[in-house]
């Protein structure tokens, strides 16, 4: 039973990744479960330098999800090779790192540090952050500059690019085509959507940013939809999220186009999520008597 | 943030052996966790899964409280939706814990500082593990809106340890605030003493005024929410003091508990 | 203590009203609920002429919500007219009807009818509706669409014109705008987001429409973020709905910029929830020695 | 859909008096509902909010069963989330209740036709207040997979009903399907004979077919998805036969109970 994908050049020995931002750089979960039997680790967005972040609080829980607003904290790509790059290097699983930028040369500029390590699996474009200004969510909505930042990332790294997709688009197939044309190996869907809690006793937005990102089984619908309407879109692999508990939902959005999936908020309550999503689709495939997990993606059926 | 080798921790389901009101809207909840149980620093907490609240996801951080070799307790306060559903639950009902986490207090030293434990509320409960640890006893300074919200004298008492307790309608000890005694004190003699505290932040940075004023070491523990509670999500962060300004740094892992020279309590401009 | 609600020339005693589609045509609730303890009856979507609607499965529940792609199905103005109005004339509080077309010409006909009927409260133009070909959507994500369909019905009708947004936008501002400009008395925010969900032991669609729309609480902090948007953009009074459940709900839309609110998939799990809404606002309004309900409305703080 | 003052019905919290299990995966739950039980009409549901449910906010529809002067059953078979956490509910917890809905059985005037009842599986539930309540006692035709799937045979005897079983794996009964003897019976004479049927689609279909064959009237009870169950929202609604063609009705509100020449089995393209 072959439960290997491949995203352009990266084998993943499994299609279950982890959401950029809900796994850290992997070292913190390393305590809790073992990141060798993941298809992937994926890391917290990079920039070029150190990013201080958004005030508190950054996070609220709302019904079946949660609000964050993090405003991409971490540590540059300096920061990010000296700290947790020695740990990540020695995986036997890839490591996906999600980057972003605030114009397209800085995209580029990363991509470029990026490639010159060495090692890395794949880097994802986080071209639809909703939590700051310059987040890189106008790059996602805008179809001409997506192709731009995609386009500059594929001039300058010869690593796999996954484009992360912006869910709040009426359509989402030009975009898919977009990143596809200039030059993605992937696309990942989906990012948070754009949204706010208010505490009615305090009339104060529960984010300090006042806006932040949902997250978890609430968007699960949408974020199957945006999968299905973009694999129809384009013939490159889609990495599945949003909301997803359970490998029966992992298998939800391998059944609608997804290659892989990969586990986000589900993380924060239960480390061991992404784990259980592996053995229920190897499960299920034995049910299915599927040889290959590509058998299960895209295996809708409408009559 | 820092990936040198963490402490050792468990994610385990746990049973509940006992979950009993203490005072008012106080509760005691003890589960049994014998890996668990010896591994637990004081001021360190437990991150609990609710498991049948299922709308509401993620988990909610309890101090630990007190622990046998194979259980250990929180105290908690029903304060909303999930301790509320937690208050209900009976023994032999499961709970899912990762614990224990974070940076907990320095057990005095044989022969070190005299400490003075500052609690407010459910701070108390973060205070018990250092009190029964550390090899000098000192005192307590507990404080409460009302009578009820003075947890667990006798036990401290129990220990060997002097308790003063303050109550903002007088209903039980000194009417005030629990600084008030503790100024007192300090003004009695600061030198060689050591302030722990826990409770509402107004309180720690009343604490970490009078420490600095003094003079004196603290080791405050914050109450910042939390999400992940291991250090992944950026959520629980405040500002630190560092060599070259200030960073944001993670009440779960760095903290929760800070000495208060490191703490910024207004974020620059 | 004022609870009432101005919308163009219809007064709403109270500020809650009921979601279209979500309270039938008024008259199966009123069994269960006093309707004249609403602010208004919002009845279901209605076209020109009698629409069949969509095959079974039309519904499905996800986490904390549910999709429906029912296809609007409804009786045709005449058959409106003839069946429900009778009824709904008697009541003491006024009914907005939801209408709809598949061309500018459509909508302003249905609008001219209802004009021309008499005694009708106001009518919400439903440029949103995700689950048919021609169910208004594209008027709603495109701007100069909506601008046509919202003028051509202001020239059709003097009767009180509510626009109900489309979620599915990257930025609502210039679609309420739009809105406005063109003669909108007020605006509806939100419709449902677009969503499937996918029955993995049959590989097929949960809905026969394959896609529906997402409801219910899951999409609250979507809906408070695009009322808070749509707020800052225009001056008419916006009636904020998307997940509403408590009073609490209804209180944090209103701090958001709502001028009203409408209970929506609530009501099919507990039909009372419209009239707990409002006994729990008057409630909020006596702590805070509101004497107007509008004291609310905008009433988050940033400081 | 029409707007004629519909018949009284109730929405009330009430409390379980009893949810015991039946066999294998049924299960027989008993509410107070003194207002509720004296409306109830054979073939008639409660849509019941099973509270507990948090992130599963729909009602879920089941056929009254049984009902005293001031209580009234279900009948239930656990078959996914809420049956499930329904099953698992004690008595004295509260359940939301709005009862009693939708269009039920014609039952048979004195000296009218014959009642033959066609049931599968948790179809009994529907059936038990028709037998009861029918001046001319009949034959109820009772088929399922396996004997478990068999219900309530021993509660129509006792009604002086002469009960039919079927399994399909014979382990109880005649081995068949639930039609087998029904055609065998109406081969022995079908005139004034009238069918009532409650079960899977398949069996209604089928049911449908024969009485059309011999000619007969029908009454059969459809099973569709619900959501709110009081003729709001348009879920589940079939394709019914009008003078001018068809048009989609409620389940719920013109049904569950349809009479077969209503019913179009396919929607027409
Ligand atoms: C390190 C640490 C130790 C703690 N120790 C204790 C203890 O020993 N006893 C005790 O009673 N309480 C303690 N708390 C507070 C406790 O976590 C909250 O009271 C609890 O999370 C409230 O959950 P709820 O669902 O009842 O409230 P809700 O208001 O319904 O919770 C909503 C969300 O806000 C979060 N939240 C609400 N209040 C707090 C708070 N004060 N701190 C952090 N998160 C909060 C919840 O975790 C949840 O994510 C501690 C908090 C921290 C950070
Ligand atoms: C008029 C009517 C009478 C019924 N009478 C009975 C009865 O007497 N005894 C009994 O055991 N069952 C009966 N059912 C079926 C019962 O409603 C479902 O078994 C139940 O809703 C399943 O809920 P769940 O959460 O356990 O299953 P899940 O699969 O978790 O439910 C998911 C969703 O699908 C819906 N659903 C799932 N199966 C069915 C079904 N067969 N029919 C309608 N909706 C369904 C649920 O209501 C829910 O909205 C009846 C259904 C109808 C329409
Ligand atoms: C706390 C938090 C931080 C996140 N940070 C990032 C990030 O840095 N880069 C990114 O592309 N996505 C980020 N995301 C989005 C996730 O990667 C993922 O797209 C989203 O959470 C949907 O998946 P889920 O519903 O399973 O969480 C973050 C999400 C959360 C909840
Ligand atoms: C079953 C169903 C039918 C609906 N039909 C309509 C409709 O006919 N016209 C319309 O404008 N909105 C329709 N809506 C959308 C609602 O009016 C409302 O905008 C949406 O449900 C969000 O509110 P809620 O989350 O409280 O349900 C429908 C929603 C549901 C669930
Ligand atoms: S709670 Fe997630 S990093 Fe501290
Ligand atoms: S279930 Fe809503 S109309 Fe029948």
């Amino acid at each position: 039973m072959n439960l290997a994908v491949q995203i352009g050049t990266m084998r993943m020995p499994n299609p279950v990744t982890v959401a950029s931002g809900t796994f850290g750089y992997g070292v913190e979960y390393s305590r809790l479960i073992d990141l060798n039997q993941l298809g992937a680790v994926t890391v917290k967005g990079i920039r070029l330098n150190p990013v201080r972040g958004n005030p508190t609080p950054r996070t609220a829980e709302v019904a079946s999800g949660m609000l964050n607003a993090i405003g991409l904290q971490g540590p540059g790509v300096d920061g990010f090779i000296k700290k947790y790059w020695p740990f990540l290097r020695e995986l036997k699983v890839p490591t996906i790192i999600n980057i972003w930028g605030t114009t397209v040369e800085e995209y580029a500029e990363v991509a470029r540090r990026f490639d010159a390590l060495g090692g890395v699996g794949a880097l994802e474009l986080n071209v639809s952050c909703p939590n700051i200004k310059e987040g890189g969510a106008q790059f996602g909505t805008d179809v001409k500059l997506l192709a731009q930042v995609v386009a500059a990332c594929r001039k300058a790294t010869s690593l796999p690019l996954i484009t992360k997709m912006s869910p709040n688009v009426p359509n989402i197939a030009p975009f898919a085509r977009a990143a596809e044309e200039s030059g993605s190996d992937a696309l990942a869907v989906t990012n948070s959507f754009p949204a706010m809690a208010i505490d009615i006793r305090t009339r104060r937005p529960k984010l300090a940013n006042i806006t932040g990102g949902l997250t978890g089984p609430a968007i699960k619908p949408i974020a199957v939809k945006l999968v299905w309407e973009a694999a129809k879109a384009v013939k490159i692999p889609i990495i599945g999220m949003g909301g997803i508990q359970t490998a029966a939902d992992a298998i939800e959005f391998m059944m609608a186009g997804a290659a892989a999936v990969a586990v986000g908020t589900a993380n924060f309550y239960e480390p061991q999520t992404p784990l259980y999503v592996v053995a229920g689709i190897r499960e299920y495939m034995e049910q299915q008597k599927f040889t290959e997990v590509g058998q299960i993606t895209g295996s809708i059926k409408f009559s | 943030m820092t990936t040198a080798a963490a402490p050792a921790l468990r994610e385990q389901t746990v049973s509940i052996v006992a979950n009993d009101r203490d005072t008012d809207q106080y509760y005691r909840l003890e589960v049994r966790a014998p890996e668990i149980a010896p591994l637990v620093q004081p001021g360190q907490f437990a991150h609990v899964r609710i498991l049948p609240l299922k709308e509401a996801l993620l988990r909610r951080p309890f101090s630990i409280f007190q622990v046998t070799t194979d259980t250990f307790s929180i105290l908690y306060k029903n304060v909303g939706r999930g301790t509320d559903v937690l208050s209900r639950m009976r023994s032999g009902e499961e709970l899912s814990v990762i614990a224990p986490l974070g940076h907990g207090f320095t057990v005095p030293a044989p022969g070190a500082e005299v400490p003075l434990l500052v609690a407010g509320g459910y701070g108390m409960a973060a205070m018990y593990l250092l009190a029964q640890r550390s090899p000098q006893k000192g005192i307590v300074f507990v404080g409460g809106r009302r009578r009820v919200d003075i947890l667990c004298e006798k036990e401290f008492a129990a220990l060997g340890w002097e308790v003063r307790a303050t109550t903002e309608d007088g209903s039980h000890g000194e009417k005030g605030l629990v600084t008030h005694p503790l100024i007192a004190e300090l003004k009695r003699g600061a030198a060689g003493k050591k302030l722990f505290a826990c409770g509402p932040t107004p309180m720690l940075k009343a604490v970490a005024k009078l420490a600095a004023d003094f003079n004196l070491p603290a080791e405050l523990s914050m109450d910042e929410h939390m999400c992940c509670g291991t250090g992944v999500c950026l959520t629980c962060v405040i500002p630190i003091k560092t060599a070259d300004g200030w960073e944001y740094q993670r009440t779960c892992t760095e903290g929760p508990v800070f000495d208060r020279e490191q703490i910024l309590w207004e974020v620059p401009q």
